[in-house]
């Protein structure tokens, strides 16, 4: 057991603080629209430009090709130096570049990965469907091979930022008469093709908060070499590409709310008074985040530290779930210390923003179900449900 | 001893209960969601109906019932997510029923003119700055306080500005006050502030249900693994605990209204008990709504963000959670 | 709507009054033990001939045959002068006493109901089984009829104070061949049966603490003529027993915990100071109890008039699991209020007693779930699971 | 970075495994219960075997290992709820070492004396009375605090009372302290209040995951409606959040071991947290793996009620989680 990282690792942290310091963008992220699309395409590319976009994505596509132990180093330096979440790349960066890299050929690989990277693409998931919500595998969007192609018949919905991508992971019923895991199929789909269009959903944030869309597609086609991992294997490519989401991309988050927590701390002490933290709810509250924030790092680095010995991947679902779990409870903190100040939602500041968009996370309940599932089978060896 | 309404207040409840179904389905907010509230456009109708009379003595200009009629009123608002506009009405015309200013009193009974709120932004601002909620062309602003409660012209506030309002329903600004009350009356004379939190808490109570019966219904159609959705345990649990809440907060504000008609010394420690039990409870509830509605619950199509909204602003009117938790410790132990 | 009581209902609650302060037994209830069985004993006899046992009961077998509104008013009086809760007489007061009113035959009635009220006769529960915990119904314990007899054979758990009873309600399987709730019968089980055997099972309260014991029956015979409500009709019989507990008797505790909340302002402004209750942790939480608690006497008063309104009792169980729950979040705030004190089990001083004690309503939990069903089904209309 | 074990260390965790396994198994303290802890006994084999001396830098007369090694220890003796003399012992050996006392510091070392712990009784007590934990038959009592830690002769307090403990399987007493230290240390010296923080957080740590498998392994054989209880998502998500939490505070009971060895500035901060996450999660494990248990987890012979009630022992010692959150507030944000 040690903290210490090694000389090349010290070395990396400098050169991505010096990096970061120099670069960061400076200006506020905008909300949405094709301002926001711009806004994090740009990041992207930036750090793309500077070398610095990949950090344990394959040399050979753009990426750094480095361990996670580096990962770590860089999304730490990322968040101490306040660099902006670009939301929009997300999905490409932690979904779909990933499920290419392990499950796509060699075409796909070269055609889709190195535009992620450079922020030339943005990505979106087709995944939900309006009357399958919890129950993911009985999805109805069907696709019939017709010569070279795909053609596509149904309607997704829940789709984040949709109507700002280039891109989509779709998953398609390929065969309606396989039992309805074995069925389905994962599909690069271009967002320009013509069959499909998109409704916006406005979300409860902020009126004409659009974050959402649904997408119907009629008789869109997709080249039959769009499909990854192989034709009806789609949901064992999903079920890894779940795997993915909030993995290492947590990493960050973590480290951003634990700041977030120093900062209310401070907020709470100017406007209460520095007496007020003693043994006030707020500051009750306020503490034990402190200490969970801590655990939720030191779990991190377990991670890391699992990573390097192989231990079963399935232990990092423990680090996930805390770190959900403890950032619903900052934003509800920030909502209350904040007081009378919680009924105006300014543009230009998120605290009330990100305690709205918490309920979004209450949904993602379903995922703290299964993932709680996970914990239970898989980790700790309890009988399947 | 009983708690549930007679046949008169019944029939009351049913008067207005229908009045707003039909005027004021909650669905309006939808459509008018991002520009402010229509809902003063009701109020010359509400005011023709009597509904800002009901607990005013006769001999004051009333209808002459009792607080336990207000409360089943303010109850139906909070369930249809009326405009707190309401209570600068009902509330506005007390005050100059008790301060002997007739004429202002039924202007303001028979709906004709808007009442904004004043609410103290507490640690948010400094002693003199204002919340005001539904404000923008209001004759009048009401400050409530536990000295006694007042009207204001709207321009005994200065620097107003417009704030985008969490709630999107209404419309908030920025104020500070710096001029004086035009009507006035002190706690002594009638003491509106425990009124004002008994009223708000009835008001919440509305709010709660509103957002357990838009639960089930949901529940009751959405499908999900071929069953509805309220047929899951983690669901109907949810579902029962929004249920067991409002049956708290109900049976509080009616307590609450009850002791204060009695004039007991225990009518601000039930008004406060009333508040903070039916506000945590709209919130608590709200959240939970939109638990139920999925994914569809976060959006701005369905209706229960705007429970959520209306449940943090009744909360911190005249005192958060957080304030009255304090203040309710202060009282003595009730009868 | 009011909250006026009648002259009448005025001068009984004086009168009761009157009586219970000058025979409220003032000596400490012992914890356990035959000296326990004598003091509650005692304390009924005491009520018996004082003409204030059973309240609502019918008059001929000793009640006072009165209603719902002079049966709260003789808990309210009964808490606030802290008499002592005869917890050896509840099973007989709430259960099986009202079990033989409703499904019992003239004989069952004359037999047993006036034991009860006079302080004579303990009853115990014998429905749980070792193998059927949350699955009431499909308990195991076989009773046979031979003759004018049945021949008892099996196993009950967790009867509380079993062996400190004379009577026992008890359910028993009578036709095995029937679907699972069709073969059960109710039956009254004197516990001098000879084929009986008691096993005392300790709990974590303090050493030596015996609150259950688990039954072995062994052939054991009871009269046929003891089966209430008909056999193999024993599951709808036990169902309105299970519709009686927590009913009105959940009154008494309510009102006696809005005075324990009182008790725990008094003792934390003594301990930590008048200023420590602003906005501190402990303070909010016992605020918002406070509130809480007076939310509950106000539900209790609608349980009553909804009962004069004949509304359907079913909406009583709203109040029950509001009483349940604040209940527990009582006795754990007690706890943490006491600090180190928490850390001593006096024999003089309940407060670590009782919140030990909530780890048993946890495990009620079952109970919990079952009405938030009833609610869900019977209040809610919402669809059966 | 690391913060899984070394080999070396994972050989280590293995023996007192073994170790406790064969001679603790937590079944003893249904029968030894009521009467005090059997615990004591174990001492001088402990000692032997050096677990006491860990930590101590080999030119004080210990292995010359580690703080880390110190948490995995502590982390077993949770695990198996040895008696907190334990902690008597292990840093009253350091206080002896650090302060030049070789004979006793050795005489500690090889467990042949007991130590027993005095802890402020708070708010409950005035600044002079003390809660003794297993000092009954103790030559020494040891008392820890921010300003430094001290071993005190038993006699140097008075109007000792033996008191039943909420834990059966300890000795509790209430003294006065009225005597003075015969040996001790200041916090300029070392640091043992942080060391103490830290080894009760991660003795948490053992207790909470003693509870988690209590309750995962009850889980997997007890049936109801015709399956294993573990396969009902109601016990399986009670039994993964056991495990989440229980990880938290591997992890951080883990990385303020590090720091401690770095000698970083960040040492309280980090001790505090450790404590923090593990007390809460010790006594939240413990109570869960009662509701898993059923009924069964009430009784005295299940052994789960000694986890909850060492968990509320390992919360107060040296500060419950009331007075570490209020601390952990006075440290700067760590780097």
């Amino acid at each position: 057991m040690d903290l210490k990282f090694t000389a090349e690792d010290q070395k990396f942290r400098e050169e991505a603080r010096e990096w970061l310091n120099a670069n960061v963008f400076k200006e506020r992220r905008p909300h949405g629209g094709d301002e926001m699309r711009e806004y994090d395409l740009a990041w992207q590319k930036c750090q793309y430009d500077g070398g610095w976009a990949g950090v344990s994505w394959p040399e050979e596509y753009g990426g750094m090709g480095l361990g996670l132990t580096r990962q770590l180093i860089w999304y730490e330096e990322y968040a101490r130096a306040n660099a902006p979440d670009n939301h929009l790349c997300f999905v490409g960066l932690n979904h779909g570049g990933p499920t290419i890299i392990a499950h796509g050929d060699a075409d796909q690989k070269k055609e889709h990965l190195r535009s992620i990277l450079s922020g030339e693409k943005i990505w979106c998931q087709g995944f939900s469907e309006p009357n399958a919500g919890s129950d993911l595998a009985s999805l109805k969007t069907r696709a019939y091979v017709d010569g070279n192609e795909l053609v596509i018949t149904g309607s997704k919905i829940w789709t984040s930022h949709g109507h700002l991508s280039d891109m989509q992971e779709l998953l398609v019923r390929t065969d309606p008469e396989a039992p309805k895991h074995k069925g389905i199929s994962w599909v690069i789909f271009d967002m320009n093709t013509p069959g499909l269009e998109l409704r916006p959903i406005e979300i409860m944030t902020a009126p004409n908060h659009t974050h959402f869309v649904q997408c119907f597609y009629d008789e869109a086609r997709v080249p039959l070499k769009n499909v990854v991992g192989g034709l009806n294997n789609g949901w064992s490519v999903a079920m890894s590409t779940l795997g993915f989401e909030r993995g290492t991309a947590q990493i960050k988050d973590q480290i951003r709310y634990a700041f977030l927590v120093e900062e209310m701390i401070a907020r709470a002490r100017e406007r209460y008074g520095a007496a007020f933290l003693d043994g006030d709810e707020f500051g009750s509250r306020l503490a034990q985040l402190r200490a969970d924030m801590a655990a939720a790092r030191a779990m991190t680095y377990m991670v890391v530290s699992r990573a390097q010995h192989d231990v079963s991947p399935a232990m990092a679902s423990l680090m996930r779930a805390m770190v959900g779990q403890v950032q619903q409870r900052v934003r509800r903190l920030a909502f209350d210390i904040i007081g009378a100040d919680g009924l105006e939602n300014p543009e230009d500041d998120d605290w009330v923003y990100f305690y709205l968009r918490t309920y979004a996370t209450t949904i993602a309940a379903g995922t703290s179900q299964i993932q709680r599932n996970i914990i239970g089978e898989r980790v700790l060896g309890l009988p399947r449900s | 001893m009983d708690l549930l309404p007679s046949d008169d207040q019944q029939q009351i409840v049913d008067t207005i209960k229908d009045f707003l179904r039909n005027e004021a389905p909650v669905d309006r907010l939808r459509e008018f969601g991002a520009i402010g509230n229509p809902d003063a456009l009701l109020w010359p109708q509400l005011g023709e109906l009597g509904f800002f009379a009901l607990g005013l003595p006769d001999d004051r200009g009333g209808v002459g019932l009792s607080a336990a009629e207000e409360m089943l009123a303010f109850q139906q608002f909070g369930y249809h997510l009326v405009s707190p506009g309401i209570f600068g009405l009902v509330l506005g015309a007390r005050i100059a029923a008790f301060a002997g200013e007739d004429a202002l009193r039924d202007e303001l009974l028979a709906g004709g003119i808007k009442v904004g709120l004043a609410n103290s932004r507490g640690a948010a601002g400094a002693a003199d700055e204002y919340h005001l909620f539904e404000a923008e062309e209001a004759a009048w602003v009401l400050l409530v306080s536990e000295e006694g409660a007042a009207l204001y012209p709207r321009d005994a506030f200065s620097e107003i500005v417009r704030v985008n309002s969490t709630d999107s329903a209404l419309v908030l600004e920025r104020a500070k006050l710096s001029g004086a009350p035009r009507v006035a009356i002190s706690a002594e004379t009638d003491n509106i502030h425990d009124r004002a939190l008994m009223l708000m808490g009835a008001y919440a109570v509305g709010v709660s249900e509103g957002a357990r019966d838009l639960a089930v219904d949901y529940s009751k159609i959405r499908e999900q693994f071929g069953k509805p959705i309220g047929a899951f345990q983690s669901i109907k649990h949810v579902c029962a605990d929004m249920a067991i809440r409002s049956e708290a907060a109900l049976c509080q504000a009616s307590f609450a209204a009850l002791v204060m008609d009695e004039g007991s010394p225990d009518t601000p420690f039930h008004a406060t008990a009333s508040k903070i039990v039916a506000c945590e409870t709209a919130v608590r509830n709200a959240a939970d709504c939109i638990q139920v509605h999925g994914a569809f619950g976060f959006t701005a199509e369905a209706n229960v963000h705007h429970y959520l909204k209306r449940a943090h602003v009744a909360d911190m009117m005249w005192g958060s959670l957080r304030e009255q938790r304090r203040r309710i410790l202060t009282f003595p132990t009730p009868a």
